[in-house]
């Protein structure tokens, strides 16, 4: 059953860790730690006329935290922070068992079988709420 | 329709299994365990027994689920906003440790205090030893029957206090804290930066209380005297008020990033839990406070004052009764305290026994209030739920003997 | 003859109720409860549910005969002097913040505090607290297996050195403080005036201790990881090094007279137990330790090691896998750390989850230590009496499961 | 059952109170609270060649206190210390289920109803309790 969870594809996007590193220079930053595990995110932003242009995501993590960070990476840049915050509120529906969102981001899909598992949802959204504290700050 | 005692009764496993009839007098001490207490903390320790917040597998994660329902029931039983308001304790006294010792760290010399002489040692001996900070401990006075004085409120209130801890319902008169002498306290209380806490210990084996309503800041009670565990306390904080305590007691679970040099603490709640919890006590108490929840409070209190008032006309028909606390039912829980003529309370109280009732004798933890009445000790006699006009007739009975016998 | 697990195992209600086959290999953060526990428990809060010391009705006297023979239980598991000597506490943390606490009203600045880094942080943080006051902090430094290195004790202690504390045994690496080095740390702590205290959380699992041969002056313990129930701990202390505290926590029960103004204190056991005690789990605390005392510790300690032998053999078989602790398998406890190649310890107990085997992953509460090794996080593997060769063969069949899936 | 303690020998032992009150001048005192009750002893005594001359009491407390500390003013007077420490092992011999020594004063026989009563050795004790510190002093 847990295998489920640990599948190609979210391995795969663990592995890619899409926007990994830091910038030059930003416009927003946080770093968020899971107390429990020692697990640490930080995420850099660049904003320009409404929109997130840029994202760094350095992740210090287990696979399902380095996979969520690497898909801020891949899809962020682009959005508006309208748009990350019903992404975050997609994210979290699914999580506590609803069904994902039509417009959300597909590839939450692959994190579906970690509903069941409450202690591991803090590891998918980890990168998620730096990324919303940066946004805030 | 009226309160069923007999069906309640059949749900403590205390009086379902009693050999010799015992009248139980005494719940304000601690009250007897509800089943549905056992049930959850057997089953818990049984199927879901395992450190919580820490792990993943699937006893852990059960643990860990059931301790945070546990955390929502509470905030149900006291409307609380949401459940990082709730903080789990080992009982009332930490509680209110908690708050004096976590609020210590930013107390400076010339604050002030503010209590009454009608406090639990548990809700006075914490901010009395604040005194080591030069902290300036001011108490209400009481009135000639032992409820606090609260015209004294405006005299006593410095400019520098910090907080205000209060009784919501005294454990020897009594006497309930009306919820208009809250008002005035808060609204007092705001005017001088100044938070509120309320001693909840006696006032909650009564049925659910509202906070927010209340309009206090901080609110404390243990498991044991509402028909939960012992081992078991809670604190709920505002949000605010929780957010700016450092923590009092430290270790496992409290923490963000430990280095040599220093250490970064968690959010609430888990800021003020170090260590491993009281994770099957806590079950416990969520379930009892889910059957509470659900009772019919109204036909209760009318039950228990009906025989509050079968009590007290009882009591005055015996020569040389003397008693404390409100004269208005309405005013006061069902928590009597009276001296028989100059006997000895621990006399009387072993005479009861005799006679199969139990309640308490000796200054109830309370000696300010005692001493405010011009006595040492008192005999306390304290109704719950599940009490019934046998016992009180059986008290009052046991009464008359203990007059004859120790004369 | 040998140890028979599944004797012991009938005796384990969480064994008895298992629907799906688990390997449960987390005792080492909570312990699976014993039948003694639960029944103690049980009849008590049934039968002598009575708040404890301030009563002499007939259940008052009961529960505080019960509470009290509780106390005299823990004082023959730990070899006490006396039962005076026996402070119940909600938990192993709060037993150390309970002694940081009622220290620190005595310490200067300039006082020192001598930890290592091997400890769990409620056995550091309590004493990093104590920074706010001006008290350095010391630490021992740890060896490359994670082991506290003792022949930097010289250098490390100070004259001002008030107090050492040091674990009993490393709740990750499993490491025992030998007892030549527990007799080195106190004769050096005696030369300078300090007091020490061990931490025996993980210890206590593995049987009986002996206080008075240690020689030290404070040992702290939980119920939840010796079989016990949750909610209760102990804090040894040798009557003069009681005697000099004054209490951590105030309130009721601990208090000899009470003015506005000031307040006496009651003697040790009872100034460090304000409020009501964690009564019941004092009472399953007590069966669950007398219950150990009957057991033949020798067999047990010989299956412990034959299982941890195995368990060493077969890691060591796995590709990637990291261990760390003591190579000598008398050095230590059935509790091991482990990496598994880069893999999160987190991921890796999934897996090992979804195989019906429960470890735990994370920082254990320990980081220092971790950081110490380079590490972030380990997943740990700790053994109990109730452990079998299945067990440990499911786990390295599991182990080897998640370095597949993981990969 | 209970109300054995409470005889009229005992009743009126309380009554009596031999030794009440105080003393001009004393050679050793001792006050003693039980912290659980708010009962209060204090015990006053005048030495000379090896034993207690004089002794006076001061008690509030319950009839077993009182009745306790009136048998102390009744029979200290002429007693060695040695002999006080004889007694007050009997009488802990005597709570604790024992037989009463033959030698003991035969009046803590009253106090034996008591025994089953643990929560009342101590009020039973507290005088005695005083006496010996006053003599410790
Ligand atoms: C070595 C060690 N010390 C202290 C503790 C703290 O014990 P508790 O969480 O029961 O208070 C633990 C367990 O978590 C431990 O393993
Ligand atoms: C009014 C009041 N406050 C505080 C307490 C302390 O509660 P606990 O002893 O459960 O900590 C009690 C009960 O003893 C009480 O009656």
């Amino acid at each position: 059953m847990n295998e489920a969870i640990y599948q190609q594809a979210l391995k795969d996007l663990a592995q890619a860790a899409h926007g990994a590193g830091r910038l030059a220079g930003h416009d927003g930053e946080a770093l968020r730690d899971n107390p429990l595990c020692g697990d640490r995110v930080r995420i850099e932003i660049v904003r320009n006329a409404g929109l997130i242009t840029a994202l760094a995501q350095e992740t210090r993590g287990c696979l399902l935290a380095r996979a969520s960070a690497s898909l801020l990476g891949l899809r962020v840049p682009g959005q508006t922070p309208e748009q990350i915050a019903a992404v975050a509120r997609a994210l979290r529906e699914m999580l506590n068992g609803g069904e994902l969102a039509a417009d959300a981001w597909p590839e939450w899909a692959m994190f579906q079988p970690v509903r069941g598992h409450r202690s591991r949802h803090g590891c998918v959204l980890l990168p998620l709420e730096a990324l919303l504290q940066a946004l805030a700050a | 329709m009226s309160w069923d005692v007999s069906a309640v009764r059949r749900q403590f496993p205390f009086y379902a299994n009693l050999e010799h009839p015992l009248h139980y007098l005494d719940s304000a001490a601690t009250a007897q365990m509800h089943a549905a207490a056992f049930e959850a903390m057997g089953a818990h320790d049984i199927h879901a027994r395992s450190n919580v917040l820490r792990g993943n597998h699937r006893l852990a994660e059960a643990a860990t689920l059931a301790y945070e329902a546990a955390r929502a029931s509470v905030a149900r039983f006291l409307n609380a906003s949401a459940a990082e308001e709730i903080v789990f304790t080992s009982g009332c006294t930490a509680a209110i440790n908690l708050v004096a010792g976590a609020l210590a760290h930013s107390l400076q010399a010339g604050d002030e205090i503010l209590v009454s002489l009608a406090e639990h040692h548990s809700n006075f001996l914490p901010w009395q030893r604040l005194r080591e900070r030069g902290v300036l401990l001011r108490a209400l006075p009481l009135d000639a029957v032992g409820c606090i004085d609260f015209s004294r409120l405006e005299v006593q209130l410095g400019n520098r206090c910090r907080l205000i801890a209060l009784t919501h319902a005294s454990n020897v008169t009594g006497a309930l804290t009306s919820a208009a002498d809250i008002a005035a306290v808060v609204a007092a209380a705001r005017a001088v930066g100044a938070r509120v806490l309320l001693d909840g210990a006696q006032r909650v084996q009564h049925g659910p209380v509202d906070v927010r309503q209340l309009g206090v800041d901080f609110y404390a009670f243990s498991g044991h005297k509402c028909f939960g565990p012992t081992g078991i306390g809670v604190l709920w904080g505002r949000r605010e008020a929780l957010a700016e305590l450092p923590p009092f007691m430290t270790g496992g679970g409290m923490v963000g990033r430990v280095a040599i040099d220093e250490s970064s603490w968690a959010e609430p709640p888990r800021r003020f839990e170090a260590g491993t919890p009281p994770i099957a006590q806590a079950v416990g108490l969520g379930a009892v406070l889910e059957w509470m929840l659900a009772l019919p409070w109204e036909r209760i209190r009318a039950h228990e004052e009906a025989l509050l008032l079968r009590l007290l006309a009882g009591l005055m028909a015996i020569p040389g009764v003397a008693l404390f606390g409100p004269a208005n039912a309405a005013d006061r829980l069902p928590v009597i305290a009276l001296r028989l003529a100059t006997h000895h309370s621990h006399d009387v109280c072993q005479v009861l026994d005799s006679r199969g009732v139990a309640v308490r004798g000796g200054h109830h933890c309370a000696q300010l209030l005692h001493r405010a009445l011009g006595v040492e000790e008192t005999v306390r006699a304290s109704l719950a739920l599940y009490s019934d006009a046998d016992d009180v007739d059986a008290l009052l009975a046991a009464l008359h003997e203990a007059a004859r016998v120790l004369a």
